[in-house]
């Protein structure tokens, strides 16, 4: 398939209260996306503020490489610290990729 | 209709005892009693039943929150009906003395858990903001708890919830010095942004936005909407509570981490502010019931304004500590043996 | 109960007001007062409120279904056991005025928009069929609001609403040429599909199927759910327009993108149509409540059944349009103003 | 209120039916005519109908699964209030006598699917468990019935309910060998871990928390959650019922999977089960009002329990098949022709 | 692992509008199963005709290379033009592959 | 980026009633972290025990390869006999790897 363009697909998965500042952010670095599930989860910490009021966000942006690196940092830098969040990256191939540039 | 075909034992001795033949040391047993025999309670032990053998009972995320939302603005709406008929005169000291409990609350819960229980001061400051603040279902029990002994608080009793619900959070994160918030700051986290979500949090608008209702509403409309919002308030808590207990038994797994101290932490310090709070509301004139009332609110610990708040501005502080004390320990507590202890202490602060 | 404690100062005023005493200018800023200050409309503007100081506080989206669902077949029920004591003769007239401005409503919304907006024709047919079609929550503020003045609506307005809502949105589509049309099953869409839809959408099936259980159901069983489908009814609507009101507030950030004229249009039109409503209404024999009520079902705009139908009908037409029209514009209008206007016309009509 | 306009002509007849004077052929087919226009089983054809058109009509999962709490707490309730005002004595031979039903149903299903139907072992346990086992919707609409018949069952029925639910699904699964289980082991299933299940499983956990808290509350407190959890109940079920409908729809499109047999398998067996109950039940000392009631448990098939305990003990079953049986063909039959059977049973027995 | 086998994830985010034709035409063009998920998000389309309504999909369906073309270019061909939707590939490995064929 | 580390992403989505029993599992056998989102789908197997309260699971676990490669092991001897459950591997590129050992 010619016309499929390799881009990455950044995922978070982050504590709910995180979830506007997060979203604003993301959109702020320029990706021109995204896509959001409540999930739940468990890792590292155990307990969530929000924890007894349900869930995590698990967000998805497809972005050009840099900008994947840009927020995969900006996220580490900022949240890794003190609060429940892991950000990962995959590689994806989309048709028109113009549109997430 | 349906509970008339059966004896009605309990509820001939708490007749018996709110009448005026004095205070007998027996009726404490049987206050409590007829506390832990509310269908509030029992729903909430049966909800720590459920949760300690595992069953795989859930209420759906979905329900939880549209319990919160009818149960916090129909507070409100309440609030706002019985406000509508009260005078600023009458009101105004029981507000201000409300006010003043929400400032000087956190700081002595503060104090307790630096210099008794040496805590740091960012995990202190983030529990003081608890302690200070008011859970409303605690508050809820309490006004259920009075209407059965005969005994229940002023109406405008949901206008002070939403009087005692911020101050406390604006002290306690006051307590942080200056390296703390510039480090919660570069984390995302900070004063700022914590203030914007606690006055326009969910919590504050529907209880604020219901009181605002209710004040203003034409009659004719609001007896429409009673149905709703009146008559189906005892059972939505009921239900509630049986929620609430799954959540606080699956909080007590915590509890070793968490440690002796704030375990009793969270039995002693709510005893104190709520014997304060009842001491405080009989001096600003609120009646026996109405300052029982005011003393489980100000003896509570805040679960749903507070730990979105304090998560914001002191991201450092560890959500274990606040969460299991305050939802774990305390509102437990509070909902079976508090509340009537409040309330002995209130009727006799007021024999 | 709750209220009788409290000064009925509104409730006098439309005594007075529906009195026979003639309709003085005054009385027009009272009924529209009144009607500002009923539950559901404080609702939607603490709903709007919340949406608009960027409140955390979030309907999950169950809740919003769930509240959906009640009032579409809540509405049918009980609009299925007016029409049980209904004859026919006594609705056939009402049931053909309703039939006919069906058809003729998106006519003129298509032309307004065509020859004094200049919009494409696509989006010219897409907002026609809102226009045309009725808003069920603006149906329910309406008969609340003749309630509280006293002049109800016929039991049977419900069975007009299920007449109202398709015809309005089958016209409109026709209105789009062949090319259109072929564009759009290109795109996966069209009028098959989107006929599929309007019939077994959920809110033809919920209002259509209560409408036959309240009919045919019998009334010892239907007395037992009363409780729950009439009894809640008004506090759950309240709680409904409360989210209604954080949907529209967000709307109104498309605004600018919708131009001045949509925005006249969302005005006018609903006033147009509304008072032709109720002028047809009392001609086909209704009463001052029912014309009243029919007017804000015509001069409504709908966003459930159309929104759905349209998406698939006409994929080209920009839903920014149809929707802040509808939902930012039109229903608010009504629901402050339009309402009492159109039971002010019907009035002065009906003197 | 609502329903006092319209003639009663159904209620009418039901009266003189109730009335001494005898039980005329006609009857029976009027008791039918009465249940199918009950509201819930309106409800429920309008579900089926709705599905059946392919509606996008869908209940959220959240709504269908607060429906399922607020139910099953509810009736655990309502019995356990019942049961305070129950003498041991009263209760202790029904008591039995449903135990011994919960053993003998799950066996006789069992004998039948073997040895008529040619099942194998596997599924025929499955099927089993789920006849033996009861369906709490099935036991309400009864209820509901026999309250518009005027021959309610006995207040403490609800116990009933929670006795007969469990057994029968041990013996179903004791009625599969070593290798079976060995091999549901070995797949992550097994008794073991079904026990568990089934008696911590939300369906339990609900009906006997319930029972509990009616038993032991506080009539005065109780009293304040009556409009919550009695006075909606009907029409809360007939909500469900709606959703209910929706999902046997679906379920019916696997008859053809399912084959003849145990169509019929789900018509007969429901029967014979059910004037078993009846017969035994009144033997046991019930009305005849309780005595229809337990026919109708008894003649239903769990598709809450029964389902979540098989699926973890018995993964080699196909779902298919007990899903099929007990919700797409035991269910609907139950509801619409077999409860007056049940009825018309109970009456012809006890004359 | 010697038992794993390369196909393709092809995931589709659309307006919920979209639902059940999409799932029809998956179907139709042989995937032998597919996830569907609730999730909102954002992108180039503002609003969406069920935007108030509330969310959309995110279907995942796991294919062979040539059928993951298949579906991208339906997808494309058909709503790219007038809808909210996107829809991305990556590479999955699968045990007994056949199940997806 | 020098600091990305690659891992593996294990997803299975599975009928609900085993969702208790994977996460026990998938801790047990040595995962430090899981996602859990609530789906609904199609495949192979047409009823499930649970179909008409609703949903499946999707669980989403990032892990070392050999773990990825037990976990996968796991989940298809003992469940896809009887069970509706799929499971798959992606990679994945994540920050402070260490988290995920
Ligand atoms: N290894 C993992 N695999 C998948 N999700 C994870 C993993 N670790 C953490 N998460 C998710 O990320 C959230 C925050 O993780 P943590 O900061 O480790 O508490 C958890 O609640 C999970 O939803
Ligand atoms: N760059 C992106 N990354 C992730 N999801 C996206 C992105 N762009 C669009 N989406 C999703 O696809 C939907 C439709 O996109 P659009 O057609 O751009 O409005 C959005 O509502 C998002 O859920
Ligand atoms: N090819 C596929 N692509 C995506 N998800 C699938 C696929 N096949 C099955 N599934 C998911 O896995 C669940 C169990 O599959 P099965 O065991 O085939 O019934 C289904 O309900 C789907 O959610
Ligand atoms: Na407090
Ligand atoms: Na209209
Ligand atoms: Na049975």
């Amino acid at each position: 398939m010619t016309d499929l363009r390799r881009l990455k697909l950044v995922t978070i998965v982050a504590e709910r209260v995180l979830r506007t500042r997060l979203l604003d952010e993301i959109r702020g670095l320029g990706a021109r996306g995204f896509t959001v599930a409540e999930v739940t989860g468990e890792g590292s910490r155990g307990v969530r503020a929000s924890e007894w009021e349900g869930s995590n966000v698990r967000i998805e942006t497809i972005v050009a490489p840099e900008l994947a690196d840009r927020i995969v940092h900006h996220v580490s830098d900022i949240y890794f610290h003190y609060h429940a969040v892991i950000v990962f990256i995959q590689d994806v191939d989309v048709v028109r990729g113009d549109k997430y540039l | 209709m349906l509970v008339t075909s059966r004896a009605l034992p309990y509820n001939t001795r708490l007749v018996s005892w709110t009448s005026k033949e004095g205070f007998r040391p027996l009726a404490g047993a049987e206050i409590i009693i007829s506390n832990l025999l509310s269908p509030v309670v029992l729903a909430f032990a049966l909800g720590m039943a459920a949760a300690l053998v595992r069953s795989d009972l859930e209420f759906p995320e979905a329900m939880y929150h549209a319990l919160t939302i009818f149960l916090l603005f129909a507070i409100g709406l309440k609030g706002g009906i019985a406000l509508a008929a009260t005078t600023l005169a009458e009101i105004a000291l029981p507000l201000a003395a409300t006010l003043m409990l929400g400032v000087v609350t956190p700081l002595t819960a503060f104090g307790v858990l630096r210099w008794i229980g040496r805590i740091d001061r960012v995990n202190a400051a983030a529990i003081a903001a608890h302690y200070g603040s008011v859970s409303a279902v605690t508050f809820l029990a309490a006004q259920a708890f009075g209407q059965t002994m005969g005994l229940p608080g002023e109406g405008y009793m949901p206008a002070l919830v939403a009087v005692l619900e911020v101050p406390a959070i604006v002290v306690a994160l006051l307590l942080v010095g200056r390296s703390v918030q510039d480090d919660a700051e570069r984390h995302g986290g900070g004063r700022g942004a914590a203030m914007r979500e606690v006055l326009t949090g969910r919590s504050v608008v529907l209880l604020v936005g219901g009181l605002v209702v209710g004040f203003v509403a034409d009659p004719a409309g609001l007896a429409t909407v009673e149905p709703f919002f009146i008559g189906l308030f005892p059972g939505a808590l009921t239900l509630f509570l049986l929620e609430l207990g799954m959540v606080a038994a699956r909080r007590l797994r915590d509890l070793r981490r968490v440690g002796p101290f704030l375990l009793a932490f969270g039995v002693v310090v709510p005893v104190l502010h709520g014997c304060l709070g009842v001491w405080v509301g009989q001096y600003a004139g609120l009646s026996i019931g109405g300052s029982a009332v005011l003393g489980a609110m100000v003896g509570s610990a805040s679960y749903i304004a507070a730990p979105a708040a304090v998560r914001i501005a002191l991201p450092q502080a560890n959500p274990a500590f606040y969460l299991t004390a305050a939802l774990g320990i305390t509102f437990p507590f509070n909902l079976t043996l508090g509340i009537p202890l409040y309330y002995a202490f209130a009727r006799w602060m007021g024999a």
